[in-house]
């Protein structure tokens, strides 16, 4: 499962790095409901039309603020949530392109193999009436993969690849900690030799020493298994250190990706920029003064018309308010969306 | 360092105990450092560590089944005539009462973590603001309103006169923070804790909040114990820090000697363990073995010493440190830096050849 | 599957901190990580005191009305004219000369004429003394219905009676009518409790887990049961039962009605329960491995929400006894000659009669014990379970 | 606010709605049509009926025509005050109930009143000295009130009055008063007798509350906003009864309507031991006698109390609440 094998990928064209996952114009919509009758009194575009590949091996990495969709747009590449439009196509290693926006749940479930996912909250995502057996072993049970002695090797095997003592099998989960429940979940996702998997926020609820562990660990599985990660967190410093590319969402929205590096060194969109600037210097001798948004993220429900940002953004022209911007590619591998992201020399960390 | 006309707060072997039905948690164990008049001081540590416990025997509100039983905490309030200051020794008030209520919200003020949840729903901001200002201020209705709408614009709110009308849930989580802040500094106090006021806010919100305590701090001169976990935080923020662990300051330097010259082990491993942005990508982190011990059993000796990097074994796990002063005014609790017990140590040659 | 796990060396032990709080919470030392949750909770209810000892008192209950023709004296329906309202007779161990039995005996009865009132007044003829037997022979009976036996738990000699808590105006044995009417009353609520399980998770997990329209209407629905005051709502069922069934049935009838209105709080309950753990992650975990609603519902919530129902229930049967008394009380729940507490308190209507028959109430006594007990038990499972429930 | 007065208004007519549904098919419950029952009365009285009566009667009702349209001659007819005629009494429902229907309110509310009245300062002082003694002999208490069913405590409490002060506290007058015209010695006698139905039926209710009120007010302390009241300097009294208290009050509002349904539950039960003039004797006669408009009238009034007082908790809840106000 860990060869990596270059694919002629779909557009015909030989690279020597696959796509693994095309998500186009992903849109989430949650209806909201009001009086009696319940009637759609409008929607909270969670995610409104975000676009974006993954190649195999990467770490992409998405990032913005609370509300902004992240999480959504996670939970919509593993179906746990239904999105309203848009198209999620993985490159399967066998089968070819499969459009999982459009599978039935029956093949869903076949196909989650593939792909796993692991969990922000160390206490919500493990059953507390489960052993660590049960847990990490649950997914090779409702697959039929291994059952009996078989299963307690395989779940052997996978707690001492998180670093992990086989010997907790037995237990349950209200004896381990923070980072050891993280362990367990990344143990679980890894039960079925997912070859992507979504990371979300996986360190942002664990103390600043811990946290360091599990990065590691999250780093040292996907060298040993040749994983792809979708990386999701809002910590732009763990964001910085984990990912290959990064993806800035807003409102539901994608603002720029690009390289990890060429954006955080060349940012085209003001609100990385801003963001960029915000991040608090572990160096006392680099105060610097920062970009100060004005006001809040806006609600997803009363989004501002044009560009969404252009409420805050110091830049923001006549045009901003009345049309919205498309992302667009300014270098290569490197996208904004900004009608100005030609014209503006904005500042970056590194 | 108590003597120090500059002064305003001293905290000495402060003990806090946690009397549970099934046993004692020891939550402090000799708690030592101080505040400088004018200054902020950060408080750094994981959870855990005492930090907010700290912070709430400073005020005095400890909860129901918590007491400070043995140690000191000396606040030296605004100087009265004859730059006399005279000492308040906060452990010795009782704590519902009328002295140390007359402290509370008007010369120490306190922020807290949740903005979500820190102000009371069914009552508008105004009032709230309101409940302070006419509790130690001594001022009409109406003058009261013009400090409290005051208060709401020096915080950077829009519209403060309607921002006083509104009710808490009407506001966004950074906003109601600067409502708390406005709260917090409508009596002038001297000292402001903020209990991780930043936390549960998004970045770029963050970066607003902290900017704006700056700049109320460098106009009021008041001082601050900020605490936090965050490193990058306590960069941006603060003058002094304190590092603690376990219920002791392991360190108390400056902000510049804290992330350049870091002397505990544990400073040194934490600054190590956070991943930065001058960081090549993708590079292992340095981690701190192990984690936290509960406050139940804390081991002996020196309390980090199963997670220390630098441990020399039968001294570390035998010898409590105690506080060394070292050059530029960088105290710290390590027993590397205890001359006299590392002569006698057997590995301390073995340990200077390393060096 | 041939791939080699990375040796990362085991850093971790377990987490002091909560296994900490969960040890003492459990009052359990060593290791805390080999116990399940239910174990947790199990040892923590024990160490409540209160809830241990109503569970006592009514294991003890429970078993008498299982053995009930053994140890009653009598048999609940016979009359005798002769003691008619006599009051208890206690069990005594020092006669009216100051001599100590070691046996345990009681009085016969002397009765006399009450001339302003024009009836028979019994009370203790100190002459005669008659020591109580235990596991006597007497009337044949057939234990759980099946097996014939004749030895009853205690008894005394003829011509001697024992009414240890008196008889009632048909010269019964008050405390053989208060043993077999406690078979009813202390199984109506059982029965009612079970109904109420199976309607009240069922729907409740129906309308939580997949919401929409059923939802709405259910919840709608379980307002609408609540704006109806519980006790005329069940008398009007319980008044439209036809009048010539059996006993049986009629019990039957009467614990599907306390159901009737019993499930709604547990379904919303529940409901809310589902909700929660609809969202949480180990729930998206498992749909993530794939799942089926089954796996998710069976594995993952009900275990979950089990330490929840058993409390909502357990609290759930005082309620059902309680309405079980009322409406027996009222007339219109069991009805004579079939005996429960509540019929049995028909009896003591007026405050004449208690004044002078004050034994009538002792039904009422039982009532309270019972329902207190089933209170503190439902008490100290909330309390066990709420430092471990999610 | 205007939206939610309207909605909560329009959620109170449907369940009404439905009420009335349920109470028809009470009606309809008992096997037979209330003719035949009417018709065996009669002869039972020895006065044989004039066939005439039983058909205006059968007319009236529609007795003959589909349920549907008997549904709707009978509520139709109910919601312009007549709702038909007791068998029973041989009166028209209406002219039996309207007295007894408001001494069951007025029960119902000082109930209300005196559970509020113990409970909420019992509930703040025991979580306020949670697991000190008067915490646990609150606790305690609460549960035997909770264990003990109304119409036994009405007993004992008559036995204990009548032997201890000598006096009987049945019934809702003295004799004097029953038939007397309404005047303030009448209102002063009743005073004096409402105290025993209001102190039994509140009893259960009491616990219920106390407990319930503790758990909130335990809740609420520990709240960020009170500790930041404190932090404001506030003293520790206001910090409890402006902060804690009154956040800890509004679950309470919400279950001020679903408290009713116990209340005159309570009531009905004990009203037959007490002797109480109200709905409880009567109802319950005409279930046994099945005298089923009477009974079925009686039913759609306490229903009906039930869902007006629901409507006016919810109203009161967003009158103290400014998030729901604001909604």
């Amino acid at each position: 499962m860990a060869q990596k094998e270059n694919k002629t990928n779909p557009n015909g064209s030989v690279d020597s790095r696959t796509t693994l996952l095309e998500v186009t114009d992903l849109k989430m919509h949650f209806p909201i409901r009001k009086g009696f009758l319940r009637r759609v009194v409008g929607h909270v575009k969670a995610v409104d039309g975000v676009s974006f590949s993954i190649q195999k091996g990467d770490t992409f990495g998405l990032v913005g603020e609370s509300g902004c969709g992240k999480t959504t747009t996670g939970r919509c590449v593993m179906r746990l949530l239904d999105p309203t439009d848009g198209q999620i196509v993985y490159y399967d290693r066998e089968e070819g392109p499969i459009h999982i926006e459009s599978l039935e749940p029956t093949e869903m479930r076949v196909f989650r193999r593939d792909m796993q996912i692991m969990f922000q909250d160390p206490y919500a995502s493990l059953n507390p009436r489960l052993t660590l057996r049960q847990i990490v072993g649950e997914p090779l049970i409702i697959n039929k993969v291994a059952s009996g002695k078989e299963l307690d090797d395989r779940v052997a095997e996978l707690l001492r690849s998180v670093g992990l003592s086989p010997e907790y099998m037995n237990r349950y989960p209200h004896a381990f900690s923070g980072g050891q429940r993280q362990r367990i979940g990344l143990a679980r996702a890894l039960a079925l030799n997912p070859e992507f998997i979504v990371a979300d926020e996986p360190v942002s609820a664990l103390d600043v020493s811990v946290q360091a562990q599990v990065l590691n660990l999250i780093k040292d599985l996907q060298e040993e298994f040749g994983l792809t990660y979708l990386f999701i967190a809002h910590n732009m410093s763990v964001i910085k250190h984990s990912c290959d590319h990064v993806a800035v969402m807003y409102v539901g929205r994608i603002v720029e990706v690009a390289e990890t590096k060429e954006l955080f060194r060349n940012p085209l969109h003001p609100y990385t920029e801003a963001l960029l600037s915000a991040i608090p210097n572990p160096d006392p001798r680099q105060r610097k003064s920062r970009i100060i948004l004005e006001g809040d993220v806006p609600n997803p429900a009363r989004p501002p018309s044009g560009c969404y940002f252009h409420p805050r953004c110091a830049y923001a022209k006549e045009i901003c308010s009345q049309e919205s911007p498309p992302l667009q590619e300014y270098a290569p591998g490197h996208s904004a969306a900004c009608h100005f992201a030609k014209e503006l020399s904005l500042t970056g960390v590194l | 360092m108590a003597d120090n006309q500059n002064t305003i707060l001293q905290v000495e072997n402060l003990h806090t105990h946690f009397f549970t039905e099934s046993g004692v948690i020891r939550a402090l164990r000799g708690v030592d450092f101080s505040v400088e008049r004018g200054k902020v001081l950060g408080i750094v540590g994981e959870s855990g560590c005492g930090k907010s416990v700290t912070a709430q025997c400073i005020m005095n509100m400890l909860p129901g089944n918590g007491r400070a039983v043995e140690g000191k905490i000396s606040y030296y309030p605004r100087e009265s005539i004859g730059s006399q200051t005279e000492k308040v020794d906060i452990t010795g008030l009782p704590p519902r009462g009328k002295a140390m209520r007359a402290i509370r919200g008007n010369e120490i003020a306190m922020i807290f973590q949740e903005p979500m949840t820190s102000l009371d729903p069914v009552y508008t901001v105004g009032s709230q603001l309101m409940e302070a200002i006419t509790l130690h201020q001594n001022v009409t209705k109406q003058q009261g309103k013009e400090i409290a709408v005051d208060a709401l614009a020096k915080v950077n709110l829009p519209e403060p006169a309607r921002i006083f009308d509104a009710y808490p849930h009407q506001l966004s989580g950074g906003q109601r923070q600067r409502v708390m802040i406005a709260i917090a500094l409508s009596c002038n106090p001297t000292l402001l804790i903020a209990d991780e006021p930043t936390t549960a806010l998004d970045v770029t919100t963050q970066a607003q909040i902290l900017d704006l305590m700056r700049a109320l701090q460098e106009e009021t001169h008041m001082s601050i114990i900020f605490i936090t976990h965050d490193l990058g935080v306590v960069a941006e923020m603060c003058d002094d820090v304190a590092v603690m662990y376990l219920g002791k300051v392991v360190e108390q330097t400056t902000v510049d000697a804290a992330f350049h010259s870091p002397q505990h082990p544990y400073t040194r491993a934490l600054l190590r363990s956070i991943p930065r942005l001058t960081d090549e990508n993708q590079t292992r982190l340095d981690v701190i073995k192990g984690r936290v011990p509960d406050p139940s059993v804390v081991p002996p000796g020196c309390a980090f010493h199963p997670r220390c990097p630098e441990v020399i074994p039968g001294l570390c796990d035998v010898h409590t440190p105690e506080v060394i002063k070292l050059g530029g005014g960088q105290e710290v609790r390590c027993l590397l830096y205890d001359d006299k017990l590392m002569a006698q140590s057997p590995t301390r040659t073995a340990l200077a050849e390393s060096r | 599957m041939a791939k080699q796990a990375v040796l990362i060396p085991v850093l971790d032990e377990e987490d002091p901190t909560l296994a900490a709080g969960f040890a003492k919470a459990a009052n359990v030392s060593g290791d805390i990580g080999q116990l399940s949750v239910g174990q947790l909770m199990w040892r923590r209810f024990l160490r409540n005191r209160l809830a241990v000892g109503g569970a006592i008192v009514l294991i003890f209950m429970y078993s008498m009305i299982l053995f009930a023709e053994f140890v009653i004296p009598y048999d609940h329906f016979v009359s005798n004219s002769d003691f008619v309202t006599r009051p208890p007779q206690l069990p005594r161990f020092i006669d009216s000369e100051g001599n100590f039995h070691l046996r345990p005996f009681v009085y016969g009865t002397e009765t006399v004429l009450d001339t302003v009132n024009l009836i028979y007044l019994h009370k203790d003829d100190l002459t005669q003394i008659y020591p109580i037997h235990f596991f006597v022979k007497g009337k044949p009976y057939k234990l759980f219905g099946l097996i014939p036996w004749d030895v009853h738990l205690y008894g005394v000699d003829e011509p001697g009676t024992v009414f240890l808590l008196g008889t009632d105006r048909n010269g019964r044995d008050m405390f053989s009518r208060i043993v077999i009417g406690g078979r009813v009353s202390m199984t109506v609520g059982l029965v009612g409790v079970i109904l109420t399980l199976i309607f009240g998770s069922v729907l409740g997990t129906a309308s939580g887990y997949f919401g929409g329209i059923f939802d709405t209407v259910l919840q709608r629905g379980i307002e609408i049961l609540m704006s109806f005051p519980t006790i005329a709502l069940w008398a009007a069922f319980a008044a439209a039962l036809p009048p010539d069934i059996t006993a049986i049935t009629r019990f039957f009838f009467i614990s599907i009605i306390l159901s009737l209105l019993g499930w709604t709080s547990l379904a919303r309950q529940v409901r809310a329960k589902v909700l929660a753990y609809r969202e949480m992650d180990f729930a998206s975990a498992a749909k993530a491995a794939g799942a089926s609603h089954w796996r998710i519902i069976l594995v993952h919530m009900l275990p979950n929400a089990l330490s929840h129902i058993i409390v909502i229930a357990t609290l759930a049967i005082p309620g059902m006894i309680l309405a079980e008394t009322a409406l027996s009380f009222l007339g219109l729940g069991i009805v004579p000659p079939a005996v429960s507490w509540g019929a049995l308190l028909q009896d003591a209507q007026t405050v004449a009669v208690v004044l002078k028959f004050p034994w009538l109430m002792l039904p009422g006594a039982f009532v309270i014990l019972t329902v207190l007990s089933f209170n503190f038990i439902g008490d100290g499972i909330r309390d066990a379970a709420d430092p471990f429930a999610i | 606010m205007l939206a939610y007065f309207v909605r909560r208004l329009f959620y109170m007519l449907t369940t009404m709605v439905f009420v009335s549904l349920i109470g028809f098919f009470i009606i309809n419950l008992p096997p037979g049509s209330y003719i035949d029952v009417y018709q065996a009365q009669r002869q039972n009285m020895g006065t044989s009926t004039a066939s005439a009566e039983l058909e205006a009667l059968t007319r009236r009702y529609g007795l003959d025509k589909p349920v549907y349209v008997q549904y709707w001659k009978w509520i139709t007819g109910f919601v312009q005050g007549d709702f038909g005629i007791s068998f029973e009494y041989n009166r028209e429902v209406k002219e039996l109930i309207w007295q007894r229907l408001s001494f069951t309110v007025l029960i119902a509310l000082g109930t209300l009143i005196f559970t509020w009245i113990v409970a909420i300062p019992i509930g703040i002082y025991a979580a306020t000295h949670q697991y000190k003694i008067g915490d646990n002999a609150a606790t305690f208490v609460g549960m035997a009130g909770l264990s003990i069913p109304d119409f036994m405590l009405a007993l004992v409490l008559m036995v204990i009055v009548q032997n201890v002060f000598g006096f009987s506290v049945s019934g809702l007058f003295s004799r004097e008063y029953i038939d007397a015209p309404w005047s303030l010695a009448k209102i002063g006698d009743l005073i004096k007798h409402l105290w025993v139905p209001v102190l039994v039926v509140g009893t259960s209710g009491t616990a219920g509350l106390m407990r319930i009120m503790r758990g909130n007010l335990l809740d609420i302390l520990n709240m960020q906003y009170v500790q930041a009241a404190r932090a404001r300097g506030l003293s520790e009294p206001l910090v409890i009864i402006k902060h804690a208290v009154r956040n800890a009050l509004h679950p309470l509002i919400m279950l001020l309507g679903m408290s009713l349904p116990s209340i005159i539950s309570g009531s009905l039960v004990v009203s037959i031991v007490l002797g109480l003039p109200t709905t409880g004797p009567l109802y319950f006669a005409a279930l046994r006698n099945q005298d089923m408009y009477l009974a079925g009238t009686f039913l759609m009034f306490l229903a009906g109390m039930l869902v007006v007082g629901n409507f006016l908790a919810d109203i009161l809840l967003a009158l103290v609440d400014p998030r729901i106000r604001y909604e």
